[in-house]
């Protein structure tokens, strides 16, 4: 009884469809039809344009601190494209684009980075959970979501988001052990951007993959091209699929980058470098979509303008409501308001009366509150 | 109606609620083949399915965490958490999600879910087995916070609580599992959350204790009516948040004086809100500063030393009587 | 002698205490190369290196966890945890471990060791990076709480945290991070930890605030001296627990009436034990009953809201009044 | 770039070298004096005879709950055989003999059991954390430890246990991420004895070993059979030569049982069978090194009897120790007294005075506190 290599040993395969020019390898080239593909570059385009966009909005004060996405967007959509409307889609904080893919308005994400809660209320319909703001957190919810699902023999599958930063969380560990042990339909999709804020992947883990860290639970882990939004898409569609026939859980390591800023309040010269942001910038997800989709001559004539034009007009909804009344913050606290809060609604209301506290605030004039760090212009 | 102990009474409300919805499931360390190490949910797996009341792995985020998506998709968890001492692992899942869905989807989401744990001392445990947590579920503003006094209430309370749309936590003191039995109607039965009761009447004073302290209270109001005359009236909160503030102030109203009863240490503890209601509702009315009785200001302190740091009825009556004689 | 704001007088803190004492070290989330979300650590991982302001994984237990075994080696651990907001993550280390090692090991470790961080409103930010957490923690014994409110006052304080041989929760208060400029004398200056502060005298009623609201109160005593000509003495706890008692008692004996400010949610919050203490210490002095002005039992309310949740001047000049007028 | 297996691939090797009838796999012999090795099994002798007399002692109410190791001896005493007394020990809340190799006095040990905080009082030489009661909240302690150790530029490792329920804690998955990043000299041993209170190892994570979860940090992982004294002694000085060499953290998993209760308020007959207990009584790890030392003639004739001799001496001394004054109660828990516990610490003292509290509470007769579980009195 020597020293012996258990069986089976481990690995973790990783997978690309597309180059940075836009090539393809053929065999593993996702079946999606031509109104799919361009749907897929419209979501695209639209989570960049819209990411631009609210950048300028949150410099003019109109909008507060959010996370861009610029980079991400295959990562984020070709994921999400695998769902259905009955599916799942718990997201973390910085899946504009996906969450906008889910149904969610433009103008109500919007309204919910001005700081109004009425912005993170989901549609009655929507099967989505709002932005969750504490790293990793969210992780367990999706387990329990899909656990939901299972004891109600429906047919859903649950899909989370996360960053690489938040897979050091003892809740990822958690999370990702119940869901093996409970073998239930959910989809974890880790998009590895590099950086939690200023910490690179080498000083979060001593792991070479984050794929790898699924053996830990017994349950399948893929690391993907995560600015291939082909092989994207076809990791998150074998693995919706082995959820739905309850096969269990999978974790998908999307390898990608964060292009922009980690938050609006981000200044990412002090902490990489121009080079490592360029090198990333040659495997721009759209360029090289856009790339595939030239030679299937699939580009739509004024795609740009049209998302534009659909933007504005969601600004223009957005800055057209009316800021909520202040009262309404004791209201969905409890299913019914106890007397405690009967009173200090009580109070707050005499206050406004009296005009003491402004009944509609104006959206702010430019921050005049504290910066959080160094809150420099960057280029990015 | 039979004579159930407290580990019996709560079993009963559970297997009834379970009967009664099946959305009602039961989640948590050894709560399933072992029935919970207090045997609260004993017999439970065999009756409902191991689907149903489910051995989760060890991991107390996971088990609040996962609970909160359940309860997102409809269902109404019941979490066993083994011992409050080790909730902590799970605080920022009861904190930031259980208690805030609600407000954070404003109102299309909910968190139906109660978490049950046995606090307090009276076991011989060791450390982390016999602290009394109320005081910091009761600062989060979107939770409810229970504690009942004995079987037949504590089996009210619970169905109450796996009832009501709110997420509420759900304090067993473990002093009280098998220290006296009572009547418990074999129909469910049900007692409203945010309401006190004023279990014995008097003029003089009003005591406020919960959970195992509200029995020392009432011995101690019965030994100052035997030995000083004076008649203390003794309210047993059951639910902590929302505080029932009216029936406090009414009763203080009346008597003019309180002492306040705790487990969990004094500073900036559950006594001290108890105290400033009081203040801030009844205080033209009070006759001498709303005493509190509590644990002392200490970690712990080993199950050998107990008797030194856990109220008693000698210590209540004490400060009965200085309250009396102020 | 220079003229700081809060993060620079903070940043000046610790490069001199790291100066000081080589077993003084710095982990948390973008300390490092980043010098922390709101700069307060800047520069000091390029003079002191990496292995002595240590960037650590996203883990707020793990922060915590290692550095108690830090402490317990004898390292002076100061841990950053990003907003307040996340460290429900690290309570369990905290109170089960940072504060309870001394009286486990019944003196023969403790936990030397500093957890700084930012809290409360004012920076316009999404949930759980705006809310007031103290009560947490000066609910637990073996910790001790302190919350400056200003440039020199932070400085001082944070040098006596790190050299405190207990662990000292060290909350920042966001809002006064660039708020104003203090001349701060370039020799360290410490301040000792469980003393409040009179930080404006006066003999009709006490303020008593802490943090952010330090200022607020200031405001609001100013305005009801300029317009009511009555005289509010002003306390500036600045250590929350141990609390200084004696101050605030002396104070309320003096004046009669308190009023308490702070931006925690108000039920079970600090402000209740501060107005228990003084009921208890002050009873006979009291004319009125001790009034707390608060932010709502609300959990969060986004920031566009965020003048109608947490106090202004406005709201305790009319606490005040009413309190005067009683 | 197509589908691709990343490399390298992962394994974990199983280390065993003596079989259940004491035959050796003599390659992997580790080189242990005789001296060692009656040392060895004195304190495995020590162990199993102490944790009988204080289920005794626990019946008697003489002391309160513990966690007896019974099964164990060889996992923990094989692998704190390889520290040196200024390497640091930290145990979880099973490791009574590991801590009495450590120095623990029994009567001190029976002390921290009696409910009296002195007990957890470690020498001032002794570099030993006390026990740990709330699961997996040790190990970033020890990864802590392990830091100071490297920061100071010190000789010592750093050995922590815990149980196989203890990996699914976030606090697990935190600390070896810490240490993998780190790359500091601890050594993570898991005492897999196959329960978690009621809960078997396959309802506890879906993977197939403990040792594989070390691939998630990039961590070396090995399981080795934990009831092989010689085995778990060779991985632990594997290990802590790597860890004392620089060479970064590793995760032992010993794979053994817990023959007896979870703890003495546990009743194991509800939750498995005897079959399986039977079965790994054959593979009890004191019967095999017993026949392996018989083979070397290295046994002694009557260890049994001078172990309990040393045994009852100690519950002598145990027993004549008066209680404390309960006035220390208030004496560690801050360097200095701060005021209002001066005053609760006066308001103590006037009760004891006045008679009102036991100024020296009686050891208690048999519980008459509420029993935890069934606390039927079961054969183990
Ligand atoms: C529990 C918790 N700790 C800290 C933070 C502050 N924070 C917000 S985002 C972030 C980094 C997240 O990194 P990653 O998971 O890689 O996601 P990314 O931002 O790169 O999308 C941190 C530390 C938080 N939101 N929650
Ligand atoms: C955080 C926490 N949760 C729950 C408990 C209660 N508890 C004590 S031991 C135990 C099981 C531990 O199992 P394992 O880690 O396998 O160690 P073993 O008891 O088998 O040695 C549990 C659930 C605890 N002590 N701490
Ligand atoms: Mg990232
Ligand atoms: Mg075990």
């Amino acid at each position: 009884m020597p020293r012996t290599v258990l069986e089976p040993r481990f690995q973790v395969e990783y997978l690309s469809i597309l180059d940075s020019d836009g090539n393809l390898d053929t065999a593993l080239e996702p079946k999606l039809s031509d109104d799919e593909l361009r749907a897929l570059y419209r979501a695209m385009v639209l989570g960049r344009r819209l990411d631009e966009r609210m950048v300028r909005l949150q410099r003019q004060g109109r909008i507060g601190t959010f996370a861009p996405i610029k980079g991400q967007e295959a990562s984020q959509l070709g994921s999400v494209f695998t769902l259905r409307p009955t599916d799942w889609m718990v997201p973390s904080f910085r899946e504009t684009a996906a969450m906008i893919r889910r149904g969610w308005p433009i103008e109500k994400l919007l309204l919910f980075f001005a700081g109004y809660l009425e912005g993170g209320q989901p549609a009655p319909d929507q099967h989505d959970l709002p932005v969750t703001i504490p790293v990793a957190t969210q992780l367990p919810h999706a387990v329990g979501l899909a656990y939901a699902v299972q004891y109600r023999g429906d047919d859903a599958v649950v899909m989370v988001y996360f960053g690489d930063g938040a897979t050091s969380e003892g809740d990822f560990h958690e999370a990702l052990n119940f869901a093996g042990v409970w073998q239930v339909p959910v989809v974890f999709v880790c998009q590895n951007n590099q950086w939690a804020i200023s910490v690179p992947l080498k000083k979060q883990t001593h792991s070479k993959t984050i794929a790898q860290k699924a053996l830990a639970y017994g349950v399948p882990g893929l690391q993907v091209d995560g600015n291939d939004v082909l092989a994207v898409h076809a990791a998150a569609r074998e693995a919706v699929d082995r959820a739905r026939a309850g096969d269990g859980p999978t974790l998908i390591e999307c390898v990608t980058y964060r292009l922009g800023v980690h938050t609006t309040a981000d200044d990412p010269t002090k902490y990489r470098s121009e080079e490592e942001v360029r090198a990333w910038e040659r495997k721009d997800p759209l360029t090289r979509f856009r790339a595939y989709l030239e030679k299937k001559t699939l580009l739509e004539d004024g795609l740009e303008q049209r998302v534009d034009a659909d933007i504005a007009a969601a600004v223009a909804r957005f800055e057209a409501m009316g800021p909520p009344d202040p009262l309404t913050l004791f209201d969905h606290l409890y299913a019914e308001l106890p007397p405690h809060l009967a009173e200090q609604r009580a109070e707050l209301e005499r206050r406004l009366r009296a005009g003491a506290a402004p009944a509609a605030p104006a959206p702010e004039t430019p921050p005049s509150a504290t910066p959080m760090r160094g809150q420099r212009l960057t280029r990015r | 109606m039979a004579r159930l102990n407290m580990v019996k009474a709560l079993n009963l409300a559970l297997a009834q609620e379970m009967e009664r919805d099946r959305d009602v499931l039961i989640l948590g360390e050894d709560v399933g083949v072992d029935g919970g190490v207090f045997r609260v949910t004993d017999d439970l797996q065999r009756t409902f399915g191991s689907q149903r009341v489910i051995d989760s792995p060890l991991a107390e985020a996971a088990i609040i965490g996962t609970a909160v998506g359940m309860a997102l998709y409809g269902l109404k968890p019941v979490c066993e958490i083994q011992f409050s001492g080790f909730a902590f692992q799970c605080f920022h899942q009861v904190e930031n999600h259980a208690a805030r869905y609600r407000l954070r989807t404003q109102g299309r989401f909910h968190c139906q879910m109660v978490i049950r744990m046995p606090y307090g001392g009276g076991v011989r445990a060791l450390e982390h087995h016999t602290e009394s947590e109320e005081q910091f579920y009761a600062h989060i503003p979107g939770l409810k916070m229970v504690i009942p006094s004995g079987p037949r209430n504590a089996r009210a309370l619970l169905a109450s609580a796996i009832r009501d749309p709110d997420p509420v936590v759900f304090f067993e003191a473990k002093a009280l599992y098998h220290a006296a039995k009572e009547e418990v109607p074999d129909e469910p039965e049900t007692f409203p959350i945010g309401k006190a009761r004023v279990v014995s009447e008097g003029r003089d004073l009003t005591l406020v204790a919960y959970g195992a302290m509200a029995r020392v209270a009432l011995e101690a109001a019965e030994q100052v009516r035997a030995e000083d005359g004076a008649e203390a009236e003794v309210i047993d909160l059951l639910t902590i948040s929302p505080l029932d503030r009216e029936t406090i102030v009414r009763s203080v109203a009346k008597t003019g004086r309180a002492v306040v009863v705790h487990e969990a240490a004094r500073s900036f503890g559950p006594g001290a809100e108890i105290a400033a209601s009081i203040m801030e509702g009844a205080f033209l009315s009070l006759e001498a500063p709303v005493r509190r009785v509590t644990a002392n200001d200490v970690a712990f302190v080993g199950f050998a030393r107990e008797k030194a740091h856990v109220p008693d009825a000698a210590r209540v009556v004490a400060a009965v009587r200085e309250t009396l004689a102020f």
